[in-house]
């Protein structure tokens, strides 16, 4: 272990800016990329199953 | 005043659904700004001493491409004659056009600029002067812009003759727009430049619209 | 042989790469997050403190791989859409689709934490080194991929035009690589250069290896999902999407 | 009531007419007949005050409509042979749009109603790019029915659409007649309408 | 190879008819390259050391700017769909199409380029140079752009996202263009840059009209 | 000889037609009618080979027209709604390089003749951005009469022409079948021509 305490984890030497602000940017997209991703199919899938919904009622 | 806003609000939908028409007059700003560099070569200090005016002739060039599109599309389908044919005045509807076309493309411009100006190295108060300077310089150039796509309207060649007419129109808010930023990196202040293109936005706002509707009627008759 | 090729040809279908690939989603997360954790553990602690550039090198370990699948992935799609353009599979061009944004995200990765990483190191955030520019225009091509195709309405026509477009792209990545590095070669001015990074230790190396597996089972399991939802637009109103459970409304 | 004399009209160095006169009353329609080339086109946009006459006065209820102006564009509705239809905009879109310019804003139901009375029932959200040649002119004709003009102007009206929609719009104009409105037309058929005067070039 | 002929004769007599395009494209290639002292500064050492990488940035603008105009007439009029029709193959056509447009804004621009290298004070040697370069890399952009053009035939906003596809493929020529005449400037001989340059336009000459022609029939289906 | 079997049309997600069978023989025509936004263009489109078909093939003399591709196209002239006319050119010119581009020069009178026919004498000269909306076409159709096809393919032939016109179009369309041509038609009005066939749609 390199890092005496949590403090000094965060503020990796002096660079603490420059890693984070690199990590946080890399881990946000990489959070957002797959949500936008499923949602996109979500939204979809609901249009789908209203149709559906639509069109039995229509049947009726 | 509800004329203007309901024409602002037709053709920011336009844009909305055109979204590529916005998003890429902002990628064609990016571009050029860092085709620069490759035609000059690397070199860190010789970057940062052009590079104002490499931001302000690319932001002028962009907003100049997107011009054409002010009236031709309207012109084409016929909506600009039921425009002069609408009870409204036509001057407002103008305006309204001339006001969304600096939000979709002005603006956007404005708010790159930063991010660009960070990769020729330029310090913070720098860009905070170039943001100022666009601020005030971008509706000028859209709405000296729209008289030259008036007069162009539905000309042969039109496209490329609007440059020829806008372009040295653009000369003084490219001097003062470039130059404020230079002064202000070579340490001379540039509180004189800034008012300047100020005064020039003022004198634009008053007179362009009615030359715009001038020219519009003409090209139409 | 034959029975290899039918089955080939079955999943290039979306009908059955759909739940293929709804299959498949789970366990390329699972690796992901492996590879992640393990790489991340790397990163932070059992790599040293490096003695020139301090701990602000630790970008390295999202840096490379970031770099690394930025070009992977533009030849994976350019791969994709010469085989659409070939043999006309639906598949592809929706492959192709799916993979381009996650390039775009990849590139836009690897020019940010560069950029954080080039500004305690050279003291600017950007400079107008070979490989940056170069990344920057490879990340470029893919917004021009990206926008092209959300420009064109007719999914099959934005296919092609797509494929034309990545397989120009291709011919040329190479040569904007050579011609920048040639470029900057000659003119290399007073600014500063890449410091060749030393023979790295075999922790870094290892973390970096790691990182960009877990980045590779990422991009495969981002895409796949993507590609699901593609999928299901484009062939909305066909039978087999209307008899899907999670459609009928007794599946989810 | 609009009447128009001595009218005449050039276009590069050809003399298309001269000495015109007519007039239209409420409750009348004229039919401009002539040629391809003899200048109706020429004609319809003089009389909406798109372009000058070379010779010659219009009066708009006994006034000049120059000096009338946006008081007799109020009154009065021109459709050519362009679409002034967004192509990017679905046909809903479109008749909003073109209601809120004319300064008399549309409610929702009211448009898809009109929408779906011109057959463009299913296509109120379909970009106006996609529709066939003749839905195109039914989105530009949907305007008819929501703009209250009194003097109708149109240029072929009848370009493009199938039988169906030919007698939908003859009714319409009927209608329109019939509430005291005047119309001026052009079409190369003969139109099935009651009042009608003609008038060649 | 008379199919490329007509196609020819026939653009050059559209381009006569609207002679307007032509000259304005060369005349913003002028007003582009006057704007860069305006907007940077009179340093005539300064503007000499920028000058090849200006004038060809301006060069490949003022290209750029002429090919949204490549096909978009032949198709909106319906030209482009007789030429699909037409029993000469496609491809010669296109072939005819592109070397119609170098001949209208490339070579216009070559012969030009010196009269504005002159201003920047460069040497008769390096005129030379830039000539040569210019006239292996005009070709190269029209080329190159014409596939931008064929794939954003149609497209909404084509015109901008043109530049946006066109732009990064014109690097390389960027590159050893510039590079020719700064290299020859500071002594270290352009050959090199004129090889490689030259490499690349025989390339595109064999690609390019096929990926153009691919682009086109994609465009009409 | 034109035959199609089994053709079907997907717009968007919308299917126009499925299953559609014709033939067309030499002195045949046929006349597709359809209301507004029915297909009939798209059909039109999809046997001029310009766009290709969801399903079903197409054949020519007996061969697919995919593999034939330049030898149909030989044979066979589309004229769309729009004009492949230059605004900027004269009639003349137009004609002119029409027929170069087609591979089949014209000779000068045989052009100004062709002009004269279809009633553009004293416009040859003219730009066509100058012309009425009838008279486009005519210089469109002009092609017709000397691009030597034996199978047209004409969708809505007749728009914007004055009633001379039509009588003239309809005795070429004649003439053409009557020497062993065939012709595909769209048009909302019925057509006085012998040996029609009908396909609705
Ligand atoms: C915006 C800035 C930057 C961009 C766009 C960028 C881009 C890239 C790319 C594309 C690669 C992969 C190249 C390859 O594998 O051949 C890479 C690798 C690398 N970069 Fe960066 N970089 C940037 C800044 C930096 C900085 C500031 C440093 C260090 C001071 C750095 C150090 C490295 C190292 C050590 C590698 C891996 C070396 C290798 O595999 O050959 N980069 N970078
Ligand atoms: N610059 C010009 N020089 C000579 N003649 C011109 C010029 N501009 C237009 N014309 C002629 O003026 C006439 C314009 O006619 P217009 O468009 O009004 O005809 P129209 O009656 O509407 O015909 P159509 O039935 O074909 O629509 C045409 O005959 C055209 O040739
Ligand atoms: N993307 C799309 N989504 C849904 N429907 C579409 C789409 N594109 C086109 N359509 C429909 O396809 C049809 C195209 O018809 P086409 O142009 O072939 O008609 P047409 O028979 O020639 O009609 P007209 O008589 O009006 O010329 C229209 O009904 C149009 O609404
Ligand atoms: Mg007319
Ligand atoms: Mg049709």
């Amino acid at each position: 272990m390199n890092w005496e305490s949590p403090a000094a984890f965060f503020a990796m030497g002096g660079y603490g800016l420059y890693v984070w602000g690199s990590f946080g940017v890399c881990a946000l997209l990489m959070i957002a990329e797959p949500i936008l991703a499923s949602k996109r199919r979500k939204d979809i899938l609901r249009s789908l199953r209203r149709e559906r919904i639509a069109e039995n009622l229509d049947q009726q | 005043m509800n004329a203007i806003l309901a024409v602002i609000r037709r053709d920011l939908l336009l844009a909305m659904r055109r979204k590529s028409e916005v998003l890429t007059a902002l990628f064609f700003f990016v571009i050029v700004v860092s085709l620069f560099p490759l035609g000059i070569g690397p070199e860190a200090a010789l970057l940062k001493k052009i590079a104002p005016g490499i931001l302000w002739v690319a932001a002028l060039l962009a907003t100049m491409l997107g011009l054409a599109r002010l009236f031709a599309p309207d012109h084409a389908d016929g909506t600009l004659e039921q425009m002069v044919l609408s009870p409204t005045p036509l001057g407002l509807l103008i305006t309204g056009k001339i006001a969304a076309h600096w939000i979709t493309t002005g603006l956007p411009l404005v708010l790159l600029a930063p991010v660009l100006g960070i990769q020729f190295d330029l310090d913070a108060e720098a860009l905070g002067i170039l943001v100022v300077a666009l601020l005030l310089g971008t509706p000028l150039l859209s709405l000296i812009g729209a008289i030259g796509a008036a007069l162009t309207l539905g000309v042969r060649g039109g496209g490329v003759l609007l440059s020829l007419l806008v372009l040295p129109l653009y000369v003084p808010a490219l001097i003062f727009g470039a130059g404020a930023v230079e002064a202000h990196i070579s340490g001379l202040g540039a509180g004189g430049h800034l008012s300047l293109l100020a005064a020039l936005l003022a004198l634009a706002v008053f007179f362009a619209p009615w030359a715009t509707t001038a020219a519009l009627r003409i090209a139409l008759e | 042989m034959n029975n290899k090729i039918i089955n080939w040809f079955k999943y290039a279908s979306p009908q059955s790469f759909y739940p293929l690939a709804g299959k498949m989603i789970p366990w390329f997360w699972a690796l992901a997050a492996i590879f992640g954790g393990i790489g991340l553990w790397i990163t932070f602690f059992a790599a040293p403190t490096d003695f020139q550039q301090g701990e602000g090198y630790r970008i390295i370990f999202i840096h490379v791989p970031a770099a690394w699948m930025s070009m992977f992935i533009y030849i994976v799609m350019a791969g994709w859409a010469a085989l659409g353009l070939a043999l006309n599979t639906r598949l592809s061009g929706m492959m192709a689709q799916a993979l381009a944004p996650t390039g775009a995200i990849m590139a836009f990765l690897s020019l940010w934490t560069g950029a954080f990483w080039g500004k305690p190191m050279w003291g600017a955030w950007w400079v107008w080194d070979a490989r940056l520019t170069s990344a920057l225009i490879l990340f470029f091509l893919y917004i021009g991929f990206i926008a092209l195709q959300a420009a064109i309405d007719d999914p099959r026509r934005a296919d092609k035009a797509g494929a034309i477009l990545a397989l120009v792209g291709v011919v040329n990545v190479p040569i904007i690589y050579f011609s920048v590095k040639w470029w900057n070669t000659l003119h290399q001015g007073a600014s500063v250069s890449l410091t060749k990074a030393p023979t790295m230790a075999a922790t870094m190396l290892w973390g970096m290896l790691i990182m960009a597996l877990a980045f590779w089972m990422y991009s495969i399991a981002v895409a796949l999902t993507r590609v699901r939802a593609i999928i299901l637009e484009r062939e909305a109103h066909t039978e087999w999407v209307k008899e899907l459970p999670e459609v009928k409304g007794t599946g989810q | 009531m609009l009447t128009a004399t001595g009218l005449s009209c050039v276009r590069g160095e050809r003399r298309l007419f001269a000495g015109l006169d007519l007039a239209v009353g409420p409750g009348e329609w004229l039919h401009v007949q002539g040629e391809n080339g003899a200048g109706k086109t020429s004609l319809l946009r003089i009389l909406s005050s798109l372009a000058p006459p070379a010779e010659g006065q219009i009066f708009w209820r006994g006034a000049p409509i120059r000096e009338l102006a946006e008081d007799y564009r109020r009154e009065m509705l021109f459709l050519g042979h362009h679409g002034a239809v967004k192509e990017e905009l679905t046909p809903f879109e479109n008749l909003l749009l073109a209601a809120q310019l004319d300064g008399a804003p549309l409610d929702e139901t009211e448009a898809l109603g009109t929408l779906a009375r011109f057959g463009l029932r299913g296509r109120e959200d379909l970009a106006v790019r996609f529709l066939s040649a003749g839905q195109k002119r039914r989105v530009l004709l949907a305007r008819l029915a929501v703009r209250k003009a009194t003097l109708w102007i149109l240029d072929e009206p009848f370009t493009a659409l199938d039988v169906k929609a030919v007698d939908m719009l003859s009714a319409l104009i009927e209608e329109h007649l019939a509430g005291g409105g005047m119309a001026i037309l052009t079409s190369h058929q003969s139109m099935p309408l009651p009042n009608g005067k003609v008038l060649k070039i």
